[in-house]
């Protein structure tokens, strides 16, 4: 395995690959037929089969209704949303829809579908298509959150993403679209629910989701440098969590620094903190730290936007800290 | 078309099932033994048993929250206690007494479920739609929505897809004349809501909803031309419910006299005239009808009060596919 | 002020008053007008001022859109939603409009107004009437979210939402609109971002709100027999949260347990738990404890609900678990 | 209506100056001058001035993501140079650069801001009507919304409440035949968009939305309407945008030829013809109208170019109205 591509190319190859596979899946949103998508992660699919690739109007309800009464009907729909700050004009069909119809169904059938969508901040297009949306996600029963950080992951994860009978938020950070990494040409499945430690350590815990594992290596280098072996736990999978990696980690280490891009109050980081001074309270010799962008909505200008979101300088800060206390 | 003597019978009973399986569930509610929020449908019974029976087993149905009609008669005979039982909250419930009223559904028979988020499902029926089209098969989908609910946003998001795509949809369009308090003309600017569908090229009809077979002809002319990849149509059925919005509203806020005047139009009351006056139908076979009836659902509420409670552990079950949640 | 009232009536009179005082409030929403609500918290209004109360077709974001629209203008309204779970239809409008008017206006206008929303389980209304609703709305900067929990702080918070110029969602818990309590007959207000310590003890602090409350009224007054005295923090104010109060009781009596309705996971509990170790960690003397309900959507059958529901006993068991440790 | 040879140059004039300052906008863009993602108006000069140009200050104005030219219009002319520096990001923006070209709002002409949920204005745009009824102003309200935008449930629930309640609003439906790369006949099922708003018993009128006498007549004689109390009007331009959907996209999608035969119909250039034609306007005439701009738009561009940058702090100002946000 040493063929290098991108984030994208890796997930357009996972879209390819499982839809040769099982022709229950298909691909539907805004411009994601002729055009292939926004960002092209779903190229080449209409050409290839122009009966399973769906450009529909703008109408985010419309798209992620019509997966789960498809879905229902046992096909594999794969719903594009394009920005997933959109997620707020379809969140009744996510919540109340697709996130109930296993339990409503009792099992005997389940929105099946995977809802891609591109969140995070980064690329100067202000309040409406730069937030960190999986807390609107992670605290409804039925939902599947999953966040890879990788190109590998993203092949993999899409992959089990679609062959999961549960619905399933796929969110993708538009800041590692560009990224390359190692990955597979044969399709692959990586599973859910399954937190990944991206590096052993002894010293000091760090959880870091999508773009701000990047901060939390190159953190961890640095640390390095001054005798502070980090683990890096990368969740993956953000709802259902994988405590135990987590806490197991933390009862290691005894030390916890989360980070996170989105807003501090009530993000992952939270429940991130809370599960693990519940769980091993004995164990942390220092207070959880979370380093987080600050509370506000995402402005537009670089210079504010870089105020917002988190700074590299404020892990090492959290880390020195929960390493001094 | 008119139904044949044995036909608008059979359809007799049916309305006849739908209004006393309503007055047990609204004795039962007020009496407290069904718990929760209880929507009647009494008065609709033409509009729903005429629904129900111009549809197939395959074919998709999305009942409203005053649907126990259509659930009722599109699910199994046998299965019919189960429908009820689930209304009380039982284990043997349809869906194991945990949907209630609002939330019943039978796969087996394509009833794909009520819901209790007003319009949500109108764009729901786009995908079992969808899969017919996608799948290559001939089963049409039948979504009821009240003239409430076409305020929703979803109704517009679907009628547009469906009309671009031409999905085979029926948009069965009840409207009893209000949305809990507020009449549909304090709302909605068309003098009739079937105006709404032209908007987008799509036929809209308005249909005598208390007439049962007026609402099989449109509705089988519907259907047939979804069957055939001709498109959505909009079904507006003038009926109105008798009872409040839910079991226990003294619906205070309609006019004197106007439930009065919809009782005359009683579709029960309009199919026996018709099965008495033009078919010969004997008083003794109309009877016979309603004794069945009667001890019909007088089984389904036995069944249905001497049914167990669930238990308690199957609250954390199916929350998802494939992995548990945690218990107590 | 010895005059007692239903919790319901508290509401209802805070809507009174402030439309007597200031013609620019006005209630809309569905049957809010002729009718009075649902709930009958708009009675009279409409007889009263027939030109300030707009019953509404089945249009929830209309109803939110239509409402920010009328506030930056410069009127207060006062929008009933029903029940709180309806809230997804009209998500986008209250977290990407209403909580973003006031940054995008750079506060020289903002959605000054009040979405009324019921929230909570124990009425046997399954999946879709009965969801705590406040984990979708906390994260989002830009919001205030309210959550009483007695009649005399339904009246004055009521109040202060109407008078804030943030959009507000204010949270009704159907379970309280029967409880009684004391409430002036006058018009006050109650601070916003206000908690309110409703018991002082040393030994252990509880936070809960809306109903929850009176779970931890119950505990209290049975450890007080034990001999253990417990701090009850009612935060009132959701969001922004007065981490203050919470914070400096905990500092005092080093044990915590949050009792909420909802879920678990990403509850309000999982920041309250990681905000208390992140600033107290060295005064907690045990670990943080939450009892809420399961992670499930709330079923229909009296059984099911109370199996979901958080139980009392548990809440008890958490405190005695939380002393002993 | 035709307008006067003052009208018509002053409107020339409003186009011209659209077209450069777009120009400049997408030169900056390309260089990488300007952050994010730019939607420009070019092509479409002619809806944008002349709706512009149908409104008065105090009426409410949301334009939309393409809407800088409505916006530029609509700004006094000394906060011109505002606008663009908003775009540019910088503090001297008419948003201290945290919005940028999705969202430039002007409070003090009534320019509500343009938005990047498409539909979500549609609903707002029924507050500030509501709000011109409830004041008893005569304001209305002017909603700029794509083609591809009316696939939002927003639009409908927004019809259907104006046309009920018969509230001030135009509903500017400017459709330039592409959403992203989507035609609107493939998400549409009509032919024209406009025939829509008949199903809510709305006029509903198709304009040549490259003629700016079209626009202004059809724009003016709705604002009239609704100003009266006669309620809403949709309004469908009929234009095109020259450049991708964004700037830099190259628009693959457009069968060869589109886009030439549309410069045919440059609304530029048909004014101009117009101009020197029927009201014997002198080149020297019109080539003053362009050098006029030209320096005017420089000067936009200077004064961005050397404005500051946002002072960091300012990014957690005015989150809430009354409390503060922590900063770093
Ligand atoms: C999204 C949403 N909004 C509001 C409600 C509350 N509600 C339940 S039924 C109803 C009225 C529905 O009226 P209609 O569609 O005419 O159906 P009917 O009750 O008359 O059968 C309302 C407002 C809801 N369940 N969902
Ligand atoms: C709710 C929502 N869905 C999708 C988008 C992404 N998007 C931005 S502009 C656009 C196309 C809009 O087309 P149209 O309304 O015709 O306006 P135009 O760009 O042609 O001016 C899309 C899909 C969005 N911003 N908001
Ligand atoms: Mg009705
Ligand atoms: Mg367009």
């Amino acid at each position: 395995m040493s063929r290098t591509i991108t984030f994208s190319k890796a997930l357009n190859e996972a879209l390819h690959q499982e839809m040769e596979r099982d022709e229950k899946v298909f691909v539907i949103g805004e411009d994601v037929a002729k055009m292939g998508g926004d960002f092209g992660i779903t190229s080449g699919i209409w050409v290839k089969w122009p009966d399973r690739a769906f450009d529909t109007a703008l109408s985010e309800a419309a798209i992620v209704g019509l997966s789960c009464g498809a879905a229902v009907c046992g096909l594999r729909p794969v719903a594009e949303l394009m920005f997933a700050d959109f997620i707020g004009v379809c969140y009744d069909q996510i919540v109340n829809n697709a996130a109930k119809l296993c339990y409503m169904y009792e099992g005997k059938a389940s929105a099946q579908m995977v809802v891609r969508a591109v969140t995070g901040g980064g690329i100067r297009c202000a309040y409406h298509h730069s937030q960190c949306v999986e807390p609107w996600l992670m605290n409804v029963p039925g939902l599947v959150v999953v966040a890879p950080a990788t190109p590998y992951e993203a092949k993999g994860l899409l992959v089990s993403s679609i062959r999961s009978n549960n619905p399933v938020v796929f969110l993708e950070h538009k800041g590692l679209y560009n990224q390359k990494g190692e990955v597979p040409e044969e399709l692959y499945s990586l599973p859910l629910y399954q937190a990944n430690v991206e590096r052993s350590g002894k010293d000091l815990t760090i959880v870091a989701a999508m773009t701000m594992v990047n901060f939390a290596r190159r953190a961890a280098e640095e640390l390095a440098k001054e005798g502070v072996e980090c683990e890096i736990i990368n969740p993956r999978t953000l709802f259902p969590l994988d405590k135990e990696t987590i806490v197991s980690s933390v009862a290691k280490t005894g030390r916890l620094v989360i980070v996170q891009e989105g807003p501090k109050f009530m993000g992952y980081g939270a429940e991130i903190g809370s599960l693990v001074s519940e769980d091993v309270f004995e164990y942390l010799k220092a207070p959880v730290k979370r380093v987080t962008s600050l509370g506000t909505p995402i402005p537009f200008a670089p210079v504010l936007e870089d105020e917002v979101l988190p700074h590299y300088d404020d892990v090492l800060k959290a880390c020195r800290e929960a390493m001094a206390f | 078309m008119t139904l044949s003597k044995d036909q608008l019978l059979q359809r007799y009973e049916d309305m006849v099932l739908i209004r006393r399986f309503e007055e047990e569930v609204e004795k039962y509610s007020k009496k407290g033994t069904i718990p929760g929020f209880i929507h009647l449908g009494i008065g609709q019974e033409a509009t729903q048993a005429g629904i129900a029976a111009s549809l197939k087993e395959t074919d998709y149905k999305f009942p409203d929250h005053r649907g126990h009609g259509i659930i009722l008669l599109s699910s199994h005979p046998e299965d019919r206690k189960r429908v009820m039982a689930e209304i009380f909250g039982k284990r043997t419930g349809l869906n194991g007494g945990r949907g209630g009223s609002m939330h019943v559904n039978d796969l087996k028979v394509r009833d794909m479920g009520n819901n209790a988020i007003q319009g949500s499902t109108v764009v729901t029926a786009l995908g079992t739609a969808f899969a017919s089209v996608y799948n290559h098969t001939d089963d049409v989908t039948a979504i009821s929505m009240g003239d409430g609910t076409l305020g929703e946003g979803t109704c517009h998001e679907s009628m547009n897809m469906a009309a671009t795509w031409k999905l085979p949809i029926l948009y069965c369009l009840i409207n009893n004349h209000y949305a809990i308090s507020t009449r549909y003309t304090e709302t909605h600017p068309q003098s009739q809501l079937a105006e709404w569908a032209q908007g987008y090229c799509v036929p809209g009809e308005v249909v005598d909803g208390n007439d049962i077979e007026a609402v099989i002809e449109a509705t089988g002319r519907a259907v047939q031309r979804a069957r055939e990849g001709g498109g959505p149509t909009l079904l507006e059925y003038m009926t109105y419910r008798w009872q409040g919005h839910f079991s226990g509203d003294p619906a205070a806020y309609r006019p004197a006299g106007e439930l009065e005047s919809w009782k005359e139009k009683d579709p029960i009351k309009r199919a026996r005239e018709k099965l008495m006056d033009a078919h010969g139908v004997a008083e003794s076979e109309i009877q016979a009808v309603h004794d069945r009836v009667d001890a019909e659902v007088e089984s389904y509420v036995q069944f249905s009060l001497e049914s167990p409670d669930p238990d308690p552990a199957y609250a954390t079950a199916h929350v998802y596919a494939d992995i548990e949640v945690e218990g107590r």
